[in-house]
């Protein structure tokens, strides 16, 4: 038992020893609490401060880049700024959605950083009083090859499941890649997905002086101190202190607390005025915020906030990030009746505040005052004006990648076999993807994942996409190519996009080279979003994923939600019938920079990346669209990583099939990689409707055989011809066998 | 041949969320009187060393680079010869 | 009218799925509290759900078979009512004695989402006589499926034909592929594969339907 | 004041994969001479008793109720008395 009480150091010493700055204030910072309060601030408030002025709880670098995000539409019901983002889906019903960054907790300590992940994105979802429905995860790891990558993808993975599949959200979809850039610092970002009764819609505030604030949930202890902070500077690997800030995830208890704050919603959701998860900066942010957005005051009593550990200060009660705990704000007269809901699970549950007047946040403990600052001064970090340089390695392009293939067929199967592209099967085989029996479309069959929405006929769809080598390459281009990616796996599944949510991950933003690279990438996000009218409803900023003083590439996160009306439009990728005809959706000049070839064969990216045509790509979605609408396509794949080549060979995976395909064009274009480009397949009954719908936009290429075999022609006369057996065997065997 | 009987429980400062739920479980099953349950792991390991002092610097290096994850756990043990 | 009853533990998490299940062939389910002791005898069939009930903590279904509400359930299974444990219920099955043997950790160990062909081993099963192939594909999401008996209970399981279903590959290491098995009466089964999961065209199976329609065939009208 | 300190093996007749893979991996890691791994696990129980003898009751008690699926498995345990 730690049970030392070591004196805090007194104002004056923390001034004197510039503790503050251990703690990521800076002296400017600190002057102006200094000044606002007109005294120096103790220990538990110069820890408030710091927790609250951090990046990771106040935005306060970020935050000028995040403003310029398009977030408004018609179906907009919350944008960003709560726990989650809201979109109407109809029937008075809502689909919440946001996505959140696990990475530094994740590259000390895998599996628990994984757990904690997802818990507390699944929190963020139940706040709003939806009910998660899904789970996804978009991974970035180093060298495949390296022992270290495989125990941090061991720890990731198993955390993951070890979580979502205990609580009973199915994962159903996400990405997995690989580049070295991610070696010393992987990505974990989890994305959740909640079913809203528009009904029970609740936001983290604090209204109505007198209320009761209340804790639900795990007990606090020692864990996660300063985890903001923590997650707001840079990791340096030959310091180990840092390892005491993870925290232990209880997924039993948070399905009682998700199930319960769920009833209590139902039953008593019109006395229920708020309710926050507790999450960064533990109980400090969930409560000051809340107060804040109503423009309230709030005491909170400390020796009533439940303990797991003995003689805990209350700096430590109130910076810990233990897990699994709640503030809800209710009327006083059902406080009682809605703790005894979570009394009855053996969950704790107690009022630890009030609301008041005026905007003082005041912290009382063992009957003295020990923290008394302004509200709206605490949740208001000083706004920063961050420099931008475009990066030097910007400026000079090198000239265009152009492939010269001598064996295409070993290329195709190269290709299949490299990590980006190969099957994830085996690692998304350990999460429950099926659990609720409501996953239509599950990893593996789709570029989206599909669930459906229980007594209706609708369904969502979700994908998660991230492209870093074009960001790397552009970082403009390949913000607007990220959420690209995303629309067109989610147009390939017969649904219409909706809304978004990101996370941002760069390296230190007070490197103005990073700093650009991070408005660009938001820039691009941004530009496509409006033109595909998918608003920014929610997101996250991951920044200092740094190592020892290298950053990885720019890398942002686009997590994208699709609804479609009737579960009866849903295609997947497979091809479905022999005899079925093929055909590229937007043939375009192959393009080459950027590319998975040219990753594999040069090993290193470069070159320019064409801007990109808005009428163009936003003709095209429309007509994908239209076409799965009318149910003219038995098929749809987007092109991604390694183009044509991999996109026939991943429709012809689950099947019993091969394809036979010509190209007006040299072999090696198989491979170019070029956004909104799709193959479809379609039955010979509907070919000429779709070739009227679909005009020049799409070029037959080729026939699905019954010989299983790929089997694809140039008008160079080179091809590439290979049993599928073959094909299978790189694909589904290449990664698992490497990270054995 | 070397037996080493190895110990991993928790560091005091971290959450056990099994210890718990197996208190309350003890509680309900009218062992009122337990105060406090700490569920870690064991092992086990049987080895080959040429004295013990080499195994029992092994025992410290195969537990720290694999069996107890340093940043939650701490572990004891016990080390025995055994025939072989 | 036939009632069923879908038990709900602290953690289960497969109950809505085996309520819409139910209610699809008109059982006319009932979620009931694990935490109370209540009288079950109303229900001709009752369901302990999957799960990770007490968060599996200590052994799965160890802490769960101390439940308020499993007297009730073994006084069903000594009445003759239908009792049915899937995935953690089968665990929890196992655990109280009401069936033999044990499910252990995977033999690789980890997790598995995937679906799985499984013979049918006992046609004659009230919880197989609907089914007219011997095989079918079923949804498995386990990571303590492997089951496990010694040689004398297994010898007992033959006799008596309690095994009802059995893996085509053996995904998870189980003695005999086991994959579900009854009790010697035969009114008690624990199987690990999902058939709730297996029950719409549209989430890609239906090979689930069989075994909701066997224990409706094999209910008192 | 009691505290009980069980450790769990499985019988020598029931398969331990965990054991065989860490055994595995520990070979990987270059711990060559490493012969056999059991991973099993270990419980501090502590309780309040008004005597040694009573307090030996209570651990089998709990131990076989609970702890363990007699089954499979084995214990032994230790027991000490400690301040309250
Ligand atoms: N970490 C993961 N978790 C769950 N599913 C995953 C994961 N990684 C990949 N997948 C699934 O594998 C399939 C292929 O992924 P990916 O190659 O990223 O598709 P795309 O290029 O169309 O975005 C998708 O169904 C995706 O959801
Ligand atoms: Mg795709």
């Amino acid at each position: 038992m730690s049970t030392t009480q070591v004196q805090e150091p007194t104002p004056n010493e923390i001034k004197d020893t510039k503790l503050y700055q251990a703690w990521g204030l800076t002296d400017a910072e600190y002057e102006l609490i200094e000044q606002k309060l007109q005294r120096l601030p103790n220990y538990t408030e110069t820890g408030l401060f710091s927790a609250m002025w951090s990046e990771h709880c106040s935005y306060k670098k970020s935050k000028p880049v995040l403003k310029t995000f398009w977030s408004k539409n018609d179906r907009v019901l919350q944008g960003p700024g709560e726990g989650a983002g809201i979109l109407d889906i109809g029937d008075n019903q809502a689909v919440v959605f946001k996505a959140e960054s696990h990475n530094h907790p994740s590259a000390v300590e895998p599996y628990e950083g994984a757990a904690t992940g997802v818990g507390g994105i699944l929190r963020d979802i139940f706040s709003m009083g939806a009910q998660p429905i899904a789970v996804l995860d978009s991974l970035q790891f180093g060298n495949p090859d390296q022992a270290e990558t495989k125990r941090l993808i061991d720890g990731v993975v198993a955390g993951i499941a070890g979580y979502g599949n205990a609580i009973g959200i199915p994962t159903v979809g996400g990405a997995t890649n690989f580049d070295a850039t991610y070696q010393q610092n992987p990505l974990v970002n989890v994305m959740a997905v909640g079913l809203l009764n528009q009904a029970d819609l609740h936001v983290g505030q604090a209204r109505g002086i007198g209320n009761a604030v209340i804790y639900v949930g795990a007990t606090t202890g020692r864990d996660g101190i300063h985890g903001a902070t923590f997650a707001s500077s840079e990791f340096d690997s030959h310091q180990d202190q840092n390892r005491s800030a993870v925290q232990v995830g209880d997924p039993f208890m948070e399905k009682l607390v998700m199930d319960t704050t769920l009833n209590a919603v139902r039953e008593f959701g019109a006395h229920i005025v708020g309710i926050q998860d507790m999450g960064a900066a533990g109980l400090v942010s969930s409560t000051a915020e809340m107060a804040d957005k109503a423009g309230r005051g709030m005491q909170l009593n400390l020796d009533r906030v439940p303990q797991r550990e003995a003689h805990m200060t209350p700096y430590e009660l109130m910076l810990s990030e233990s897990q699994e705990r709640m503030i809800l704000v209710v009327e006083p007269e059902y406080a009682q009746s809605i703790m005894d809901l979570f009394k009855a699970q053996d969950l704790n549950a107690v009022q630890i505040g009030t609301v008041t007047d005026g905007k003082q946040y005041q912290l009382y403990f063992q009957d003295e005052l020990v923290a008394d600052v302004p509200v709206d001064f605490l949740t208001s970090a000083p706004k920063m004006h961050m420099a931008q340089t475009k990066p030097a390695r910007l400026e000079k392009v090198a000239s265009d990648y152009q492939p010269d293939l001598a064996q295409p067929s070993e290329t195709l199967l190269a290709l299949l076999a490299q990590p980006n592209v190969a099957s994830k099967a085996s690692l998304y085989r350990h999460f429950d993807c099926s659990v609720k029996a409501n996953t239509v479309v599950k990893p593996g069959q789709a570029d989206a994942a599909i669930v459906r929405i229980r007594q209706t006929d609708k369904a969502l769809a979700m994908t998660t996409d991230i492209n870093s080598r074009l960001t790397y390459l552009d970082p403009f281009i390949g913000g607007q190519r990220a959420l690209l990616e995303a629309a067109q796996n989610i147009v390939a599944t017969g649904a219409t996009p909706i809304g978004i949510t990101d996370c941002l991950n760069f390296g230190n933003p007070d490197d103005p080279e990073i700093y650009y690279e991070l408005a660009q990438s938001v820039a691009g996000i941004n530009d496509m979003a409006q033109l595909l009218n998918t608003p920014v409803i929610s997101g996250n900023v991951s920044l200092y994923n740094e190592t020892d003083g290298v950053a990885i590439h720019p890398t942002p996160m686009v997590g994208m939600v699709g609804l479609i009306s009737n579960t009866d439009l849903i295609v997947t990728q497979n091809f479905k019938a022999v005899d079925d005809e093929i055909y590229l959706i937007n043939p375009q000049p192959a393009e080459f920079n950027g590319s998975e070839l040219q990753n594999m064969v040069q090993g290193q990216l470069s070159g320019a990346l064409k801007p990109i045509d808005h009428k163009q790509v936003q003709a095209i979605m429309e007509k994908v669209q239209t076409a799965t609408k009318r149910h003219l396509v038995q098929s749809v794949h987007d092109l991604s990583e390694g183009g044509l080549a991999v996109a026939l060979s991943e429709s012809l995976m689950e099947t019993p099939f091969g394809a036979q395909v010509e190209l007006k064009t040299p072999l090696n274009d198989i491979f170019s990689e070029v956004p909104a480009q799709f193959i479809v397949s379609v039955s010979s009954a509907q070919q000429q409707a779709f070739e009227d719908l679909m005009g020049t936009a799409a070029m037959k290429i080729g026939k699905i055989t019954p010989v299983p075999e790929l089997h694809i022609i140039g008008n160079d006369a080179k091809e590439i011809q290979l049993p599928m057996t073959q094909v299978k065997e790189k694909y589904k065997d290449s990664l698992w066998q490497r990270l054995q | 041949m070397y037996l080493a009987k190895i110990n991993v429980i928790y560091k005091t400062s971290v959450l056990d969320p099994q210890g718990e739920v197996i208190k309350s479980a003890l509680h309900r099953l009218d062992y009122q009187t337990v105060e406090r349950v700490v569920q870690g792991k064991y092992f086990e390991v049987t080895f080959d060393a040429p004295n013990e002092k080499t195994a029992q610097q092994q025992v410290a290096a195969m537990t720290n680079d694999l069996l107890i994850n340093p940043n939650t756990e701490t572990y004891h043990y016990t080390l025995t010869e055994v025939a072989d | 009218m036939v009632k069923t009853a879908v038990v709900r533990f602290p953690g289960s998490n497969c109950d809505e799925d085996l309520f819409y299940a139910l209610a699809d062939l008109n059982l006319n389910p009932v979620f009931v509290s694990a935490q109370e002791e209540s009288d079950l005898s109303d229900y001709a069939a009752i369901f302990l759900p999957g799960g990770f009930s007490y968060g599996d903590y200590l052994r799965t279904g160890a802490i769960a078979r101390f439940s308020p509400i499993m007297d009730a359930v073994r006084h069903a299974a000594d009445a003759g009512q239908l009792v049915v444990g899937i995935c953690n219920g089968f665990q929890i099955l196992t655990e109280s004695g009401l069936l033999p043997g044990q499910l252990m950790q995977n033999a690789t160990p980890g997790f598995i989402c995937d679906e799985v062909m499984v013979n049918i081993t006992n046609p004659n099963s009230a919880f197989t006589r609907a089914y007219t192939s011997t095989s079918v594909k079923l949804p498995i999401a386990h990571a303590d499926g492997r089951y496990y008996a010694d040689a004398a209970t297994l010898q007992e399981l033959v006799e008596h034909q309690q095994i009802i279903l059995t893996y085509q590959d053996n995904v998870n290491g189980s003695v005999e592929q086991i994959a579900g098995i009854t009790n010697v009466a035969g009114n008690v089964i624990g199987l690990m594969p999902h058939p709730e999961r297996a029950m719409e065209a549209l989430i890609g199976n239906v090979d689930g339907r069989g075994f909701f329609e066997s224990i409706q065939a094999s209910l008192p009208a």
